[in-house]
């Protein structure tokens, strides 16, 4: 009893945790614990995908997996034209050595010792185990990025998810700014109109947006990619939340000072509302840079791939090639991770503020 | 003066070696250029159709849902010079191209065989003596439970999750896949006879339920990771994985290429493959008569084929025979084996590569026989939904044709 | 900041990006000006409006009624004026079911199944969303060293692709996996997690968890913030214990970002695809396969791509999410009242 | 300088009229103070002024021309807002351009001009800072600066050192004092605020409920109150008012309210009978120790020492609170019993309707 | 009736000390205010009383026993905030009862306290109210409200009144004294207004920096400041502070600023040629007509008229400005000269480090 009522009244100090007087209470602790626990679990994924990224396929295969990429050894023989692989073998009589493979033949494995060429061993497969190093298999990175045009998927993807992010952050403050400032008929309408549109999964009209792409004729070209994501309800609506939250009082200062309402809009609100342009700038890139399932429809043509659909190119129809697939999840990732480098400091203090309630 | 577009899809490095055609093909004749499209294999599947539909289409395109798309397919023979080299090379797979015409449209760039393949080096070990020739899938069975018992493999035996590959066996089993008018007619005696098998083995052991249980739908699973990390005693996969095995497991043991076990009524595998097809859209029909009729050519397609260690889908080079770039006898012996199946196959499995439904049927079997396997239906009611699911999607693509 | 007059060489150079734009807005000036002349004021936010709506209505709109035209219409072909029109017959034929609670007696089982499987996907992953966003919101409110760093850990998985988070997660969770290492390296037997349809379901969870919490996280974070402190002082002098504290003081005075938590994650997880998808493949079975899924596969992956199917499921889903989005506002409404 | 005028202003949001029909003058140079209680429509007033609310019926000229449909920006006006309104991510310099450059004014011109103004208000040091790192004052100063610096046709200020602390405030009065004698310019000027409004302004106009109570000096409105809202509501602590009925007393009259009887001689316009309110200031209620001369006698229930002065709050029979201010301190405690004299000079009279009957009574 | 004692109190953030070893008594039943400028650490050292902020060392005792490592909930103090922290989603009556009910308090007798409070303070109305729906000085009634039900030890109140309207601020400060007189708790009251400290408070802690600078009566502070700074901070508007030199003067001496001089009898503690800091309250400089018995001559470079009081801002030779304060409307206008003279009863007289030498000058 006495266990369960300190077991209550100190879950009910973590919940409220406040600001602590400067005594270590265990629920301090508790928190170091779970925020450990937070990094290895939300951090720990994505460390373990860049390590593995760099292993060779067969360091892929391995169970149990090694923490870190390793590949075997492999030495020159005197005598043997190819650099052979290192085992540690362990001979009929019990002792180990280091041993390079000259063949396998089934379970047996024919072995010279590196030292001394002359010298040959047959051992039991069985009793080698490879003798690997630390070694980055960089290949799964050249190779994809080898087969196809690396530079130009870059740039398409870069102008994707710049342009569009910028008429995005354009239309889309434009539309907040419209719907937070002015009363007038129809904003509820249209307001209510497009908190509902929220609730549209993109994935279901797939194909009635690629009706209205190809009447547009707009197939691969780089339009089709970046015009019918531009207005996005989500987008008009965090800046407005945000926009609601600015005083009026400067909207009218700014009109005492003669500034027309597009002046208002660009020199007063836009650079006010940045904290919430920035959150929804670093939504919009992600989304534009991670785009696969709308360009793979409408781009078919090489000089319009942008690079997911680059990356994506070498997932065959029967082979799951993980090597390449981790290498280039990382390869996209690095941009996402450049941007959240640059901007994480909106994105903690900008959501909190932009008033997403 | 023309610019003609080619969608590709990699299952290996093989647009290379078109490419390396296709930049032949232009210096011959510098008034057309060719650009290659390699994409993603899903968007073969599922936005070139949407595309082509739309009428935004490429002027080639390398397609594995041979019949599905025929309606799209451009007629070369006006175009073509030599009509009848196409005939004679060719003739089973324009079939397959076009079922209801006579059609040219284009070429296999891959015939595929799909068979079993084992860890010959598992086999050694455990001492336990390969099933030869005309060995049953029961046999086969019964072999590779003992060496996995023996030597405490997790997975005896491993089928690729997909229809196509499953066919091959029910066939063999005496399923005949399309009643006597020639309509579609999935279940029989033969496909229960291996459907049943293949659910009482993922029941008993033989086979993981990882393969067949783990995913939904008609999505395509196969075992290739785990055969060449030597978890998997016997594969059963099909040609195609040879450059692929030759590249990962190399010499670390032997996987060996076995013909397609036996059931009641044949031994057979199923053929298939990926065609490369002219598009009727095409502003330029003649020029892409030419670019295939280039490629089509028997040295041109012997190089293909051979760099990328693909069955020849050229009944010439198939006699012929190609000269495969690979040392690795373990390749060599598979290809080998794959290329002499090609006679053994089944008509009916033929008939059914060359129908141009088949992705329908192929689907049905192996959702719901997926769904069998872990327990969601029996395998009776798997039955009767397979029927329905053809039926109503049947009855969907005719409405409006 | 710096009271320094000179500019900083970051400053100059932003002041140098910032040329063209300022020119951009500067031109737009001219024209919008003239309007504002013409029309004044009140004419001002149609015009703001009105790129953003045409843009909206070119490519939300207009395919929403395209969508509607493909549900009321059967066959394969592509423009809505080659279909065959078939009246509600996709309706029908969706609703076609002996017992609604048990989705193999319906004719379209898939549609059913992928129902209850969101249905339940939405339960526990609302329900623990929720939970987990709360206490890492408490605890990141604390007053802790590197707080930024730590708001930064937990919110960054937001800024993963599903297609990224998913992978990343498969890849963790096959059978030779580093989990199953571990289990193994514990002593334990390796779980083919994918096999099991209750491991399954739970793995897609707890991904779907693992993506979003830090956008949820915040909001609540948001909402910490605003409590006063001097009410927790104020609840102190009243000599409140902590616990009541957190059930009187705390939890009430969330209670709206928390209804917005809910919301959200509640609209989020009905359209629940991307992630699972590549995690699980919807299975085993049809154990993970949701319903924005069916509609996927219906419309898209099949080989007959049965457009009118997927259009009247769609337009379905799209009822029940309006449903949903008529109780935020309601929700809203009366936070705004009372 | 300028002249702005008011005629039959009205104003409603959506069926409420909050305005109802204000005329009024504004002369050139002039500084006008709206004073009124909380809600009675000065804000709108000055809003209707500045352009940034359309009227509903009635004129508003800015030197002899309508501006009815002239939009804020093109009023030539500036106004001060209560909140400041600076554009917090400006610089001090930019704030007060701004408004120039909307005016397509040259740059160096604007130099010149914000340096002028930022001398003259003694900001020159802060103009590249950020309003966030400025005080309270120097705020008010920048916002003051920004209406400067355009040379507006007039000023409007809605209530600028509300949210000053009380030290500051003194302060920033005096400066705009100061700033109204350099420059000159017409301003109109909202505040809630005794003090600033007796000290500020030429001329103070009296709102109520969004009609003008009353318009004038000042000591005129002091002295002078034309009615009982006025004579309450200017002057602080606010004048006591009683109400009480008029009986004959001898030759002149008596008000009585209860147990108290202030006698009076004849007055115009009150006989006997009449109902009356009268006022008086707390300064203006004499301690007496005559008894007999006394015309009220107090119970001091609290007594405020404040050093320099001292308030008292009494019951008195028939007053329900009567404030009394003195200077110096007063060793009175609660409790304590006063007699009172009211000034009689000091005395205003109002009928029942509140009108004024006299401000001071000749005896 | 509670004690509370300060014993050598100091406390830190960090490295940086904010209250510097602090004594003080609080006894039983007593009204004490703490003022000081902004930042002096009133609030700190009513934070700490209350327990919400620990100490670095020192003791704080209530009723004689230490409490040093109580917390606050267990001290049965009450605190009434600044910003009331009114529980935004509780109705009136659950505020009140909310701390009632942590203590368990069986539900009648809650209720009877909640109304019993409720009655005396007039918000009986308004109990299902939430505090959204209240208005300023209903919030800063509930907040005392909250306080009252307990029956704490004692109230600590943090400018409570800070956030009202000036009228309201008047009549709560009223109200605050009745409910003092009422009741008769110990209280402790932080403020920065004058008259707020004046009128309330029993006694008066005037901090500075961290320290305390003199402890008394209202009027005592008044009178008899212990040093220039409390001088200076205690009376509004702030009494006129003059540096000087004092020089011989026939008998006496005379403090000398640029050109005004003021003769002073001499006295104990000035020799000539110290440095003398002389004060005098702007309203006890008197007007004279007498230019040879003046001790200044002053410019007036600014007339405040309130009506019932008037202001004077004047320039005088050797002062930057010296404040006046008089009864009554002056006709004096900007720009006059005036001859003053110093009350020398009246004068304060400090030395060179501040110190008191005399308040008030005997003649
Ligand atoms: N936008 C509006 N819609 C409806 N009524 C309004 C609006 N703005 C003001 N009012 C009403 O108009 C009246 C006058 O408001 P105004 O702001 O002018 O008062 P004020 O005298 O400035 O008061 P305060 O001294 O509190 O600032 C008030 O009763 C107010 O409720
Ligand atoms: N949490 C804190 N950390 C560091 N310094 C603090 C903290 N709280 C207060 N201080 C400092 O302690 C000193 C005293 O602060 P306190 O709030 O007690 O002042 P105050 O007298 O109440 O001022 P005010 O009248 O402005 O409320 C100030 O200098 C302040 O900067
Ligand atoms: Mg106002
Ligand atoms: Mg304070």
């Amino acid at each position: 009893m006495a266990d369960a009522t300190a077991h209550r009244r100190t879950i009910g100090t973590l919940l409220t945790a406040r600001r602590g007087r400067g005594k270590l209470h265990w629920t301090d602790i508790f928190t170091y614990l779970y925020l450990a626990f937070g990094i290895l679990l939300m951090f720990g994924p994505v460390v373990w995908l860049v390590l593995s990224s760099f292993k060779t396929p067969a360091g892929l295969l391995e169970f149990p997996p090694t923490l870190l990429p390793l590949g075997q050894i492999s030495a020159e023989v005197e005598g043997y034209d190819k650099p052979l692989p290192i085992f540690r073998a362990t001979l009929e009589d019990g002792t180990e050595m280091e041993l390079a493979q000259v063949r396998r033949i089934g379970i047996v494995s024919q072995m010279v010792d590196p030292a001394n060429p002359d010298q040959t061993y047959k051992v039991p497969i069985s009793n080698r185990t490879p003798v690997r190093e630390f070694r980055i298999a960089s290949e799964n990175y050249t190779e994809p990025l080898r087969k196809f045009n690396f530079g130009g998927y870059l740039w398409n993807s870069i102008i994707v998810t710049v342009v569009a992010t910028a008429i995005t952050l354009l239309i889309n403050s434009m539309a907040a700014y419209g719907l937070s400032i002015y009363e007038f008929k129809g904003r509820n309408a249209i307001m209510i109109f497009v908190i509902g549109t929220l609730m549209i999964p993109i994935t279901v009209i797939l194909v009635p947006v690629y009706l209205v792409v190809t009447s547009l004729d707009m197939v691969n070209s780089l339009w089709a990619v970046i015009l019918p994501g531009a207005a996005t309800p989500t987008g008009v609506f965090l800046l407005r939340q945000y926009m609601l939250t600015l005083p009026r009082d400067l909207i009218e200062a700014a009109r005492m000072d003669r500034a027309s309402e597009w002046q208002i809009y660009w020199r007063v609100v836009l650079p006010l509302a940045l904290p919430a342009i920035a959150v929804l700038a670093i939504f919009s890139i992600m989304w534009r840079w991670n785009d696969f399932l709308w360009p793979l429809i409408v781009l078919n043509r090489s000089e319009v791939y942008t690079l997911q659909l680059g990356l994506n190119a070498f997932q065959g129809e029967l082979d799951v090639q993980w090597h390449y697939i981790l290498a280039m999840t990382v390869v996209t990732l690095i941009p996402v991770v450049v941007v959240f480098g640059f901007l994480q400091r909106f994105i903690t203090t900008g959501i909190a503020s932009s008033g997403m309630k | 003066e023309a610019d003609l577009r080619m969608t590709w899809y990699n299952d290996g490095n093989e647009s290379e070696a078109m490419q390396a055609l296709l930049d032949k093909f232009e210096k011959q004749n510098p008034d057309i250029s060719v650009t290659l499209d390699v994409v993603p294999y899903k968007a073969i599947l599922e936005s070139l159709p949407v595309q082509l539909a739309a009428g935004d289409g490429p002027d080639i395109a390398r397609v594995t849902d041979l019949g599905g798309l025929s309606k799209y397919y451009l007629d070369m023979t006006p175009y073509l010079e030599n009509a009848d080299y196409w005939r004679e090379n060719f003739g089973p797979f324009l079939k397959w191209l076009d079922p209801d015409g006579d059609q040219i449209s284009g070429f296999m760039t891959q015939l595929t065989v799909t068979g079993p393949y084992v860890n010959k080096t598992l086999f050694e070990q455990a001492g336990v003596a390969m099933p030869g020739e005309g060995a049953t899938w029961d046999d086969w069975a019964k072999a590779v439970n003992e060496v996995a018992a023996k030597l405490d493999i997790p997975i005896p035996m491993a089928w690729d999750r997909s229809g196509h590959r499953v066919s091959g066996p029910a066939i063999a089993m005496g399923a005949k896949m399309f009643d006597d008018d020639g309509n579609p007619a999935l279940v029989d005696d033969g496909l229960k006879s291996m459907a049943t098998k293949l659910y009482d083995w993922h029941q008993d052991g033989t086979m993981a339920k990882e393969l067949w249980g783990s995913v939904s739908g008609s999505t395509y699973l196969g075992a290739n990771e785990d055969f060449a990390n030597a978890q998997v005693v016997m594969y059963m996969s099909g040609s195609w994985q040879i450059p692929q095995f030759a590249d990962k497991i190399g010499d670390a043991f032997d996987w060996w290429a076995v013909p397609a076990p036996c059931g009641t009524a044949a031994c057979t595998g199923m053929p298939g493959g990926a065609a490369l097809v002219a598009m009727k859209d095409s502003d330029h029909p003649e020029e892409v008569a030419k670019l295939m009729d280039f490629l089509a050519q028997e040295e041109n397609l012997a190089e293909f084929y051979g760099k990328n260690l693909f069955i020849p889908g050229h009944l010439g080079l198939a006699t012929g025979g190609v000269d495969f770039a690979t040392d690795d006898p373990r390749a060599k012996h598979a290809l080998e084996t794959f290329a002499n199946a090609v006679p053994g196959i089944s008509p009916t499995a033929f008939d059914l590569q060359g129908y141009a439904n088949n992705r329908v049927m192929f689907n049905a079997l192996i959702s719901r026989l997926g769904e069998a396997i872990v327990g969601e239906l029996t395998l009776d009611q798997a039955f009767d939904r397979m029927t329905q699911d053809v039926e109503k999607q049947l009855a969907e693509k005719e409405r409006g044709n | 900041m710096s009271p320094k007059p000179s500019k900083t060489a970051s400053e100059q150079l932003q002041a140098i990006a910032a040329w063209p734009l300022q020119m951009f807005f500067r031109l737009l000036d001219i024209p919008l000006r003239g309007i504002q002349k013409m029309g004044g004021i009140g004419s001002m936010p149609y015009v703001f409006l009105l790129p953003n709506l045409a843009f909206f209505g070119m490519f939300v709109i207009i395919p929403l009624f395209i969508n509607f035209g493909f549900s009321l219409t059967g066959g394969t072909n592509l423009f809505l004026q080659d279909r065959v029109y078939v009246g509600g017959e996709q309706y029908s034929f969706l609703f076609k079911c002996e017992n609604y609670m048990v989705s193999a007696t319906c004719q379209e089982d898939r549609f059913w199944k992928g129902i209850f499987n969101t249905a339940i996907f939405v339960l526990f992953q609302v329900t623990f969303l929720v939970i987990f966003s709360l206490i890492t919101a408490i605890i990141l409110n604390r007053k802790i060293r590197a707080r930024g760093f730590f708001r930064a850990v937990f919110f960054f998985p937001v800024l993963l692709s599903p297609v990224v988070v998913a992978l990343i997660w498969k890849w963790i969770l096959l059978r030779d996996g580093i989990l199953n290492a571990f289990l193994v390296s514990l002593g334990l037997d390796k779980i083919l997690f994918f096999v099991s349809p209750e491991w399954a379901m739970f793995w897609a969870v707890f991904v779907s968890i693992w993506a979003h919490m830090g956008f949820y996280t915040l909001i609540l974070l948001a909402g910490l913030q605003a409590i006063p402190p001097d009410l927790y002082e104020a609840a102190e002098m009243d000599g409140t214990s902590k616990e009541r504290v957190f059930w009187r003081i705390t939890l009430p005075l969330l209670w709206p970002n928390m209804l917005v938590v809910i919301v959200l994650a509640l609209i989020k997880g009905v359209q629940i695809f991307d992630e699972v998808y590549v995690l699980t493949g919807g299975g085993p079975g049809t154990a993970t396969q949701f319903i924005v899924q069916y509609i996927y596969n219906t419309g898209f992956t099949n080989q007959v791509q049965n457009f009118g199917l997927a259009s009247a499921s769609s337009v379905v889903l799209g009822v029940v999410l309006f449903v949903l989005t008529m109780l935020q506002l309601a929700a809203t409404r009366r936070r705004n009242n009372g | 300088m300028t002249q702005i005028d008011l005629k039959a202003v009205r104003k409603s949001y959506g069926t409420v009229e909050v305005i109802h029909g204000i005329d009024l003058s504004v002369n050139s140079g002039e500084f006008v103070v709206f004073v009124g209680p909380s809600g009675c429509g000065k804000s709108t007033l000055l809003r209707i002024i500045a352009g940034l609310e359309d009227i509903t019926s009635g004129t508003v000229e800015i030197d002899r021309s309508v501006v009815n449909t002239i939009p804020a920006s093109d009023r030539g006006l500036a106004m001060v807002f209560q909140s400041y309104a600076l554009y917090p991510h400006m610089t001090v310099y930019k704030n007060m351009a701004f408004g120039l450059e909307n005016s397509k004014m040259p740059k160096a011109e604007i130099d010149t001009k914000v340096r002028k103004a930022a001398e003259m208000l003694q900001i020159t040091d802060y103009l590249d800072r950020r309003p966030k790192a400025l005080s309270g004052g120097q705020r008010q100063r920048v916002a003051i600066g920004r209406a400067i610096v355009r040379d507006p046709k007039a000023f409007l200020f809605d209530e600028p050192l509300s949210n000053l602390d009380a030290e500051l405030r003194v302060t920033m009065r005096k400066e705009l004092a100061a700033l109204h004698a350099e420059i000159g310019g017409t301003m109109i000027y909202v505040t809630h605020d005794q003090t600033e409004a007796m000290t500020l302004a030429d001329k103070i106009v009296v709102l109520q409920g969004g009609v003008v109570e009353q318009v004038g000096k000042p000591l005129d409105l002091y002295n002078n109150p034309q009615n009982a809202f006025v004579a309450g509501f200017i002057g602080s602590p606010r004048m006591n008012l009683v109400q009480a009925t008029a009986e004959e007393d001898g030759e002149g009259i008596a008000l009585v309210a209860k147990g108290t009887r202030v006698s009076l001689p004849p007055i115009q316009g009150i006989k006997p009978g009449d109902t009356v309110t009268y006022g008086i200031r707390p300064e203006h209620i004499l301690l007496t120790d005559a008894p007999n001369s006394s015309d009220a006698i107090a119970e001091v229930f609290l007594s405020e020492q404040l050093g320099g002065e001292t308030y008292l709050y009494c019951k008195v029979d028939g007053i329900e609170q009567l404030t009394i201010h003195q200077p110096g301190q007063l060793p009175i405690e609660n409790g304590e019993t006063l007699h009172l004299r009211f000034d009689r000079a000091q005395m205003h009279l109002f009928d029942a309707n509140g009108k004024v009957i006299t401000n001071g009574v000749q005896t």
